[in-house]
């Protein structure tokens, strides 16, 4: 019986013990990476094989409804915190994906980080079991120790090993997250409070407290203050400043996982915490979040248009396409939910494909500046070849994976706002227009500045090469994964499964 | 008994209070200040004593003694202070000694 | 008093006692092992009160668990100060058995403080500790800063004193008793005479808490002690005042005006300090300012006694005193020599002294509160509590500047690890053995309270009754 | 079937992603064999799936997108139109590939040309055959990304790719209200199959009808080049040639006509929708005839050509000419094609010369490519008894049966624009072949020149796909295209009608060809040039495209740029960011408020306590006296 296992257990702390792997190698970072890589593939393997059984999971019939694995233990009795681990379809696809994420973030960083080597594998790994904490947790109270974990490995991830105004940056970064998350956390023990109150139970569990009938008062200023935290993530409009000088300081492997994980952390939290424990206030705010994520998406398009360094303008463009995350999500509508969660997926390998692209352009050229480069499709082809692809999935090609995820998200908020839907597709145009600019300015035209440049090696190759196989596999062949979260969603949406 | 306890009060209150204003006062001299202390104290046990009067009970004298105790000791520490920092800075002007602030 | 009552003291005595040993030992061989025998005498009280479960009661003294509890815990943090302070007063030439000795009266001072049963007691062992104290911190005859700090501490210390012992006259004048069982059975309306001598004590105790507005004195002391003197005077003072409050509380319960003044302190110390901390370049003071602005939290935990703020006072107090005990001790083993108390002087130091490093950043990050730390937990039970006191603008307030503290924590951070030493450092010296026990104690017990609080917080149930 | 329609499609894409990964490693003769036999082998394909064909038929091969009651399956739809547009874009794209073989033979990027172009083929025919709008729109994005991609071919110049950027954006919007129109539709019926949809016509309001018309038409104007949206295509000739008859003359600029064509019963029912379609494509057809009179670039000169005829397709789907619309497709394909190849040929021939006023005299010299040539420009005029002029001529009949004001007036525009149309060929042919000097030409290769056989003659004869039926029988297409829902529809206009219009056409074909002869043959050829050259009054706005680059870059793009720097600077980094430095800025200054107040020394210190003492005392004063 696969639920004895406590395989979700093993999915948590399996990378925090391989950290413990790292400290006799620490010196010898020939040594180190090959074990780093071999716990995250092996972590890798583990989602996998999860995904692969996923059906066969979900036929045991769980204590959840909806739920594949749930593990539940006393943690903290004195608080009423439980140990609660759950796996639905959902935390599925954000597991192998994290799992996914961290092997790239770990191979495209292979070479450029030079020193420090046995701090650097070990941060990660810490963030690996910080990040798979938060999309398993299912006691408010362990998700927000886990939301609060994973922060700090990245604090160091860019304050040491990233380049430009780090410290502020990585500062900025954490400020900016504390300050909605411990708003949060006073929601948060409301919230248990409350339950306490009125059940005499006292519990953080999410699917006790979603239980608890709350006045319309109370319910706002708690969405609001869980809301906070979570936009910061996102990023909404106007929280988002923390995120282009977090993406443009952190080192390439920083980015990849801001953009991969980090970022979806907040959607993720909105799906699974938000709306379910607070769906009044949630539809009260729902204009709110049109409203900000339409402005996100126009806002972050126009300015990425004006950047010069290449990885701002990525960074920009993420919030323009966590915007359309945001849409889905505020709709709440089969459809738009689902076309969210894939677009959590796809903006993940997209963008994440597209830093470790600039990364590498930037070991070789030790420039990210637009306008030191052009011409690029003569002098490193395959580079220029990879980097077309996945922009081109970034604007949302279809048949390449963002067309899926944005498309369904419009599909499904037509059926709820159409005047969002229509200003959304604005955005898309949008996005055509600064990506275009990009890949016309750095791969087209002629050579601006002699830049000694190397086309990729293989280790670049074959990560690339993986990420855009799955760009198009996504793009073309999505139903395994929307099949995947269909129950959950079906669930969420107030459906049965 | 003979003195009614406001009065004690009254008194031990002046006292005390002239004791804290003399030592805010007098800071210009460390010796002066702790005096300022010792009738602080000086007032702290007359309640004392008052109170044990009014209640018929040991405990109040009891804690005036180790009070006493207490201002002695305090009062040698004190003394030797004075001495250490005397011979440091040639000065028993307690704001000279605000090396460190902020 | 009874065999018994002895054996159940026994701890107290041990320390009491062995201070009297210690200094006649100094007499007799100077320069023997007396931190060695110290540190076996406060290991042996440890021992005893963790083994023997006895309590008993005799006139001012009540050997309650609770006390047993405070007991357990001081001598812990004072083993840790004096692991700490064997190898740094080798460094500072801090010769002769006067140091070990005026510990082990301390950890006595206090644990009587926190296991009276009558004011006089507390009296005694609140004084009797500071006493003890005014010689630790200037102990370092030949550096100007210790002798400034022992002025101050001492200034301010005897005025508290006087404070104190003049509330607790205008107390027993209004009640005729010293008894704390009896003073807590209120009349139906509380005389001023009573109330006032109340106040009193209160703030007597509020300049040990170094509450704002009897703060002022801390940073300086902080900064001229010696830093294993300011690790033990910011942990356990801190916890033995913390638990004199706890004793004195129940004298007022029920009276508005009390929470309202436990109220303002709360807050102006919570907000003082934090801000204060932002602006500070030296480490110590920095360290002080957060330690006044996390006696707020523990003032606000008290606000909400009513709503079980005891435990969280006390899981507080225990949580701050492991990661207070893990810096000072970082920053002790790596001042060595030259005072290295400029945060500036902290650069890539993480990288050149790993432990200590690694330790003081714990520590920070525990005092930020940031899981998984202790100082998160800590933190976690005091906002609860006082959500459940329905104190919604000081729990706001306490986030807010929460935030703000993350900041000046974080600049020490970024100085051990994100910051270039500028110039070649030579490499720091290895860590004695004692130094590391000495780190790595506290730390784990911030680690281990950060991630399984469960037990000690059962306790404090326990304990609390 | 299934089969067939398999090939049709994957053999493309195969030969695309093969020459994309291999084909730079492999000899250049193998991409170019597989390149071009991918096609031909779907050419085959489309002729047996012909012969094979009996009533259209639905495949299905497997789910795409598929949430909820979100269904767009990877489905295709065969029917006459989709057939026999298979059939045309598989058979010219061939030739077009084998041309190509030439026209590139010694340019180094070969497989990034073969395998886009490949692509290309597969996206167009996924447009034709989708059987649901978000598959189209799939084919419809990559043939705008391909197309992109191949006006930027020759990268290094900033122009071409800025001309391939400009493309794709423009179309880009026009395909936005297309996806709008999409989900729209999904909110109405709860379906995107476009054989469902075509039903719905009477269940859905008519206002929304008529919005959702006017976003498909918007989306048909972006990809086909109509006002407001056709400033993209004559820049777009920055392409190699073979590209411009491929994608911006024979297939990819016809997808609007066909997009409309396949909606007209869900659209056709809105007057509204008609009236705008047809007025879009007769402004656009005469807007653009102007314009190609000044052009002196000869792909110019085509592309203006294109953007008119295509404006007389649209203008036909407008008159619920379906059959005329599609039937002009066909021809102007074939027509069109040849004449872009052509050009192609002189362009080489004359080492990348394209301005008009530099050639001349060229009949003698390229009599190959002359003979050809002339066929095409004789279709386009719409010559009497040319393909053109039948499909032409169905289009406008279909308008004049139409009646009414606006359409007798689109009627009047559509005569002048032939005329104007035939006078601008007819100037081209003349002063390209005709008179002047002759100049120093290179050798073409064979296949270049053998390709625009079959492409004169198709388009030549390509009259008889659809003889007029006052003939007698009624047309080839008219009975093959007449079951499908729309195409039957549109009044037909009386056979004697009909033959009154045709000679009208005709006598302004051969004024337009006889103003040309007077103005550019012989000895008035030299001085009309020179006229030409030193610029006619209004010479410049037509050459310019009646300035709208200058009017859309005044109102749109230079607005954005600014918008876009200010938002950075004054929004992102002034704004957000300097108020939370401000902030911290504050909370920092107020830290030294509590750090002032230790001042260090003692009496501060005892101040403080003694001050709470009295401050405590105080209140309780206050508490406790009544």
């Amino acid at each position: 019986m696969m639920a004895d296992l406590h395989l979700l257990t093993v999915l948590v702390f399996f990378p925090l013990a391989g950290c413990l792997l790292m400290l006799p190698a620490w010196k010898h970072p020939a040594a180190a990476r090959p074990l780093a890589l071999g716990v995250m593939t092996g972590e890798l393997l583990l989602a996998l094989w999860l995904y692969a059984s996923w059906q066969g999971l979900a036929a045991l019939k769980p204590a959840l409804p909806g739920y594949l694995l749930v593990e539940d233990a006393p943690w903290i009795a004195a608080f009423g915190i439980r140990y609660t681990l759950g796996l639905d379809g959902i935390s599925l696809l954000m597991v192998v994906l994290t799992a996914f994420s961290f092997c790239v973030a770990l191979v495209v960083s292979w070479r450029s980080i030079g020193e420090k080597v046995g701090l650097f594998l070990t941060l990660l790994l810490a963030m690996e079991t910080g990040i798979m904490g938060v999309f398993l947790a299912l006691d408010l109270a362990l998700f927000y120790l886990f939301w609060e974990v994973m922060l700090i490995p990245m604090f160091f991830l860019i304050g040491i090993w990233g380049h430009g105004r780090r410290i502020y940056s990585t500062v900025k970064f954490f400020l900016f997250t504390m300050f909605g998350s411990l708003l949060m956390l006073l929601a948060i023990i409301a919230l248990h409070l409350l339950h306490a109150r009125q059940s005499g139970v006292a519990t953080f569990g999410l699917f006790e407290l979603i239980a608890t009938p709350l006045p319309a008062g109370t319910q706002f200023w708690l969405f609001a203050a869980f809301f906070l935290a979570f936009a910061i993530k996102f990023p909404l409009f106007p929280l988002h400043t923390w995120l282009p000088d977090a993406h443009t300081d952190a080192p390439t492997a920083g980015s990849v996982i801001l953009a991969g994980l980090l970022l979806k952390t907040g959607s993720y939290g909105l799906i699974r915490f938000g709306y379910p424990l607070f769906p009044q206030a949630a539809q009260t705010l729902t204009p709110l979040i049109y409203t900000l994520a339409i402005a996100g998406i126009i806002y972050a398009s126009l300015v990425a248009f004006a950047q010069e360094d290449m990885k701002r303008l990525i960074a920009y463009s993420s919030i323009g396409h966590m915007g359309y995350v945001a849409i889905g999500i505020a709709a709440w509508e089969p459809v738009a939910l689902s076309g969210s969660i894939i677009q959590m997926a796809n903006h993940g390998v997209t963008t994440g494909a597209l830093f470790a692209m600039v990364g590498m352009l930037d070991e070789r050229a030790h420039t990210r500046e637009i306008g030191a480069f052009g011409g690029l499709w003569g002098k490193i082809p395959l580079w220029s070849f990879f980097f077309l692809i996945f922009s081109m999935a970034s604007v949302g090609l279809p048949g390449l994976n963002n067309f899926v995820g944005e498309f369904l998200v419009l599909a499904g908020t037509f059926t709820k706002a159409p005047l969002v839907a229509g200003l959304a597709f604005i955005g898309i145009v949008l996005t055509l227009v600064y990506m275009v600019r990009l890949v016309q300015e750095v791969v087209f035209q002629v050579e601006r500045r002699p830049l000694p440049l190397a086309d990729l090696d293989c280790r670049e190759i074959c990560v690339l090469a993986v990420l855009a196989l799955l760009v198009v596999w996504m793009g073309v062949h999505p139903a395994p994964l929307l099949n995947l979260i269909h129950g959950p969603v079906q669930l969420l949406t107030g459906g049965v499964p | 008994m003979i003195v009614p306890l406001e009065h004690i009060l009254i008194l031990a209150g002046l006292l005390f209070f002239l004791g804290m204003g003399g030592l805010l006062a007098w800071r210009a001299n460390l010796i002066m200040m702790l005096v300022c202390i010792e009738v602080m104290l000086n007032a702290v046990m007359l309640v004392f004593v008052g109170g044990s009067a009014r209640w018929g009970s040991a405990d109040g004298q009891l804690f005036a003694i180790f009070i006493m105790a207490l201002t002695s000791a305090e009062v040698s520490l004190a003394l030797a202070m004075v001495v250490y920092l005397h011979r440091r800075r040639k000065t028993v002007d307690t704001d000279q000694f605000s090396e460190m602030g902020g | 008093m009874t065999k018994a009552d002895l054996m159940a003291l026994m701890p107290l005595i041990i320390l009491a006692v062995g201070s009297v040993l210690v200094l006649l030992t100094g007499a007799v061989r100077p320069g023997g092992y007396l931190y060695e025998l110290a540190g076996a005498l406060i290991v042996a009280s440890l021992l005893w009160s963790l083994c023997l479960p006895a309590g008993a009661v005799m006139p001012g003294l009540a050997i309650t668990p609770f006390a047993r509890f405070f007991a357990v815990f001081l001598d812990s943090a004072g083993l840790v100060a004096l692991l700490l302070a064997s190898g740094y007063n080798k460094r500072r030439a801090i010769v002769g058995e006067e140091y070990p000795a005026t510990l082990l009266f301390a950890l006595a001072g206090m644990g009587a403080a926190c296991a009276a049963s009558d004011l006089l007691m507390l009296f005694l062992g609140l004084e009797a500790f500071t006493f003890a104290f005014y010689l630790l911190v200037a102990i370092e005859r030949d550096s100007v800063r210790g002798g400034e700090a022992g002025l101050k501490y001492l200034l301010n210390g005897t005025l508290s004193a006087a404070v104190l012992a003049m509330g607790i006259a205008l107390v027993y004048c209004s009640r005729g008793t010293l008894r704390l069982p009896e003073l807590a059975q209120q009349p139906a309306t509380l005389e001023p005479l009573f109330l006032a001598g109340f106040c009193l004590i209160f703030l007597g105790l509020a300049f040990k808490l170094s509450l704002v507005p009897a703060h002022l004195w801390t940073p300086d002391v902080y900064q001229g002690a010696p830093a294993p003197v300011t690790a033990l005077l910011s942990t356990a003072s801190k916890g033995a005042s913390a638990a004199a409050v706890l004793l004195i509380l129940p004298l007022m319960a029920g009276w508005r005006g009390g929470h309202d003044i436990l109220w303002c302190l709360s807050l102006a110390t919570m907000v003082c300090g934090n801000l204060a901390a932002l602006v500070q370049t030296s480490i110590k003071r920095l360290l002080a300012w957060s330690s006044v602005a996390q006696m707020g939290y523990v003032a606000l935990a008290f606000v909400a006694l009513p709503a079980g703020g005891g435990r969280a006072a006390i899981f507080y107090v225990v949580a701050y005193a492991a990661a207070g005990l893990a810096s000072f001790g970082a920053v002790s083993v790596l001042s060595d020599g030259s005072d290295r108390d400029v945060i500036d002087q902290y650069r890539g130091l993480g990288y050149r002294n790993p432990l200590a490093g690694a330790v003081l950043t714990v520590a920070l990050f525990s005092l930020a509160g940031i899981p998984p730390a202790a100082g998160f937990m800590a933190k976690f039970a005091v906002f609860s509590a006082a959500l459940r006191a329905g104190e919604i603008t000081l729990a706001v307030v306490g986030v807010l500047t929460a935030l703000v503290a993350v900041f000046f924590y974080l600049r020490v951070v970024v100085a051990l690890y994100m910051s270039p030493a500028d110039g070649v450092e030579a490499a720091a010296r290895r860590l004695t053995v004692s130094e590391a026990t000495a780190l790595a104690i506290p730390t784990l017990a911030t680690v281990v309270m950060g991630v399984y609080p469960a037990p000690l917080l059962d306790l404090l149930a326990l304990i609390l009754g | 079937m299934k089969l067939y329609l398999a090939l049709i499609l994957l053999l493309p894409l195969m030969g695309g992603i093969f020459n994309a990964l291999l084909g730079r490693t492999l000899p250049r003769r193998v991409g170019e064999v597989v390149a071009c036999g991918v096609i031909w082998s779907a050419f085959a394909c489309a002729a047996l799936a012909f012969a094979g064909f009996n009533g259209p038929v639905r495949v299905e091969f497997g789910s795409w997108l598929a949430a909820f009651d979100f269904q767009a399956p990877i489905a295709l739809y065969l029917d006459q139109l989709s057939l026999s547009l298979t059939l045309m874009i598989t058979f010219v794209c061939g030739l077009i590939h084998l041309y190509s073989v030439g026209y590139m033979q010694d340019d180094p990027a070969h497989a990034r040309y073969f395998a886009l172009l490949n692509i290309f083929v597969f996206a167009m025919l996924m447009l034709v055959l989708a059987e649901n709008l978000p598959l189209l729109y799939l084919g419809w994005e990559g043939v705008g990304f391909c197309s992109y991609a191949l006006i930027g071919f020759w990268y290094t110049e900033e122009q071409n790719a800025t001309a391939g950027r400009k493309a794709f954006i423009t179309t880009r919007i026009g395909d936005t209200a297309f996806g709008i129109a999409i989900v729209w539709l999904y909110q109405l019926s709860g379906s995107v199959s476009i054989t469902h949809l075509n039903t719905m016509g009477t269940l859905i309001p008519a206002a929304v009808v008529t919005t959702l018309g006017l976003l498909l038409l918007a989306g048909a104007a972006g990809k086909s080049a109509q006002l407001p949206l056709s400033v993209w295509l004559p820049d777009a000739m920055a392409g190699p040639t073979p590209v411009s008859a491929q994608i911006h003359a024979a297939t990819m600029v016809t997808a609007g006509v066909y997009l409309l064509a396949r909606m007209f019963p869900l659209i056709g029912g809105s007057g509204t929708v008609r009236a705008a379609i047809a007025l879009t494509g007769g402004v656009t057809a005469f807007y653009a005839a102007t314009c190609a009179c000044c052009q002196r670039d000869l792909k110019r000169i085509l592309a203006y050509s294109t953007i008119s005829q295509i404006g007389y397709m649209v203008l036909g789907v407008g008159a619920g000419a379906l059959t005329g619309a599609a039937f002009h497709l066909l021809t102007h394909a074939f027509f069109k094609a040849l004449l872009f190849l052509g050009a192609g040929c002189i362009i080489t021939a004359l080492h990348h010369q394209q301005d008009i006023f530099r050639m001349g005299g060229l009949r003698a010299k390229l009599p190959a490519v002359y003979w050809p040539f002339l066929a095409g420009a004789l279709c386009l005029a719409g010559f009497p008894l040319t393909g053109g002029f039948f499909s032409k001529d169905a289009i406008l009949g279909g308008v004049a049966a139409q009646g009414g004001p606006l359409y007798g007036g689109l009627l009047l525009l559509g005569l002048i624009t032939a005329l104007l149309t035939s006078f601008y060929t007819f100037r081209m042919v003349f002063v390209v072949f005709h008179g002047g000097e002759e100049p120093h030409t290179t050798p073409l290769p064979k296949i270049m020149t053998l390709t625009l056989v079959p492409l004169a003659l198709l388009g030549l004869c390509g009259g008889v796909l659809n003889l007029p039926s006052y003939l007698g029988h009624q047309g080839i297409l008219d009975g093959f295209l007449g079951s499908i829902p729309g195409f039957g529809g549109g009044e037909k206009s009386s056979s004697g009608g009909e033959i009154v219009l045709q000679i009208v056409a005709a006598i302004l074909s051969l004024t337009g060809l006889g103003l040309a002869w007077f103005r550019y043959t012989g000895s008035r050829r030299a001085e009309a040039l020179a006229r030409e050259e030193a610029g006619l009054p209004g010479a410049g706005f037509l050459l310019n495209g009646w300035r709208l680059d200058n009017l859309y870059g005044a109102l749109i793009i230079n607005p954005f740029k600014h918008l876009a720097r200010f938002f950075w600077k004054q929004g992102d980094e002034a704004g957000i960011d300097g108020a939370l430095d401000g902030l911290a800025r504050l909370i920092a200054r107020l830290g030294g408020l509590p750090a002032d107040w230790s001042t260090g020394r003692v009496a501060t210190s005892l101040f403080g306590l003694a001050g709470g003492v009295c401050v405590v005392l105080a209140y309780l004063v206050w508490v406790t006296l009544p």
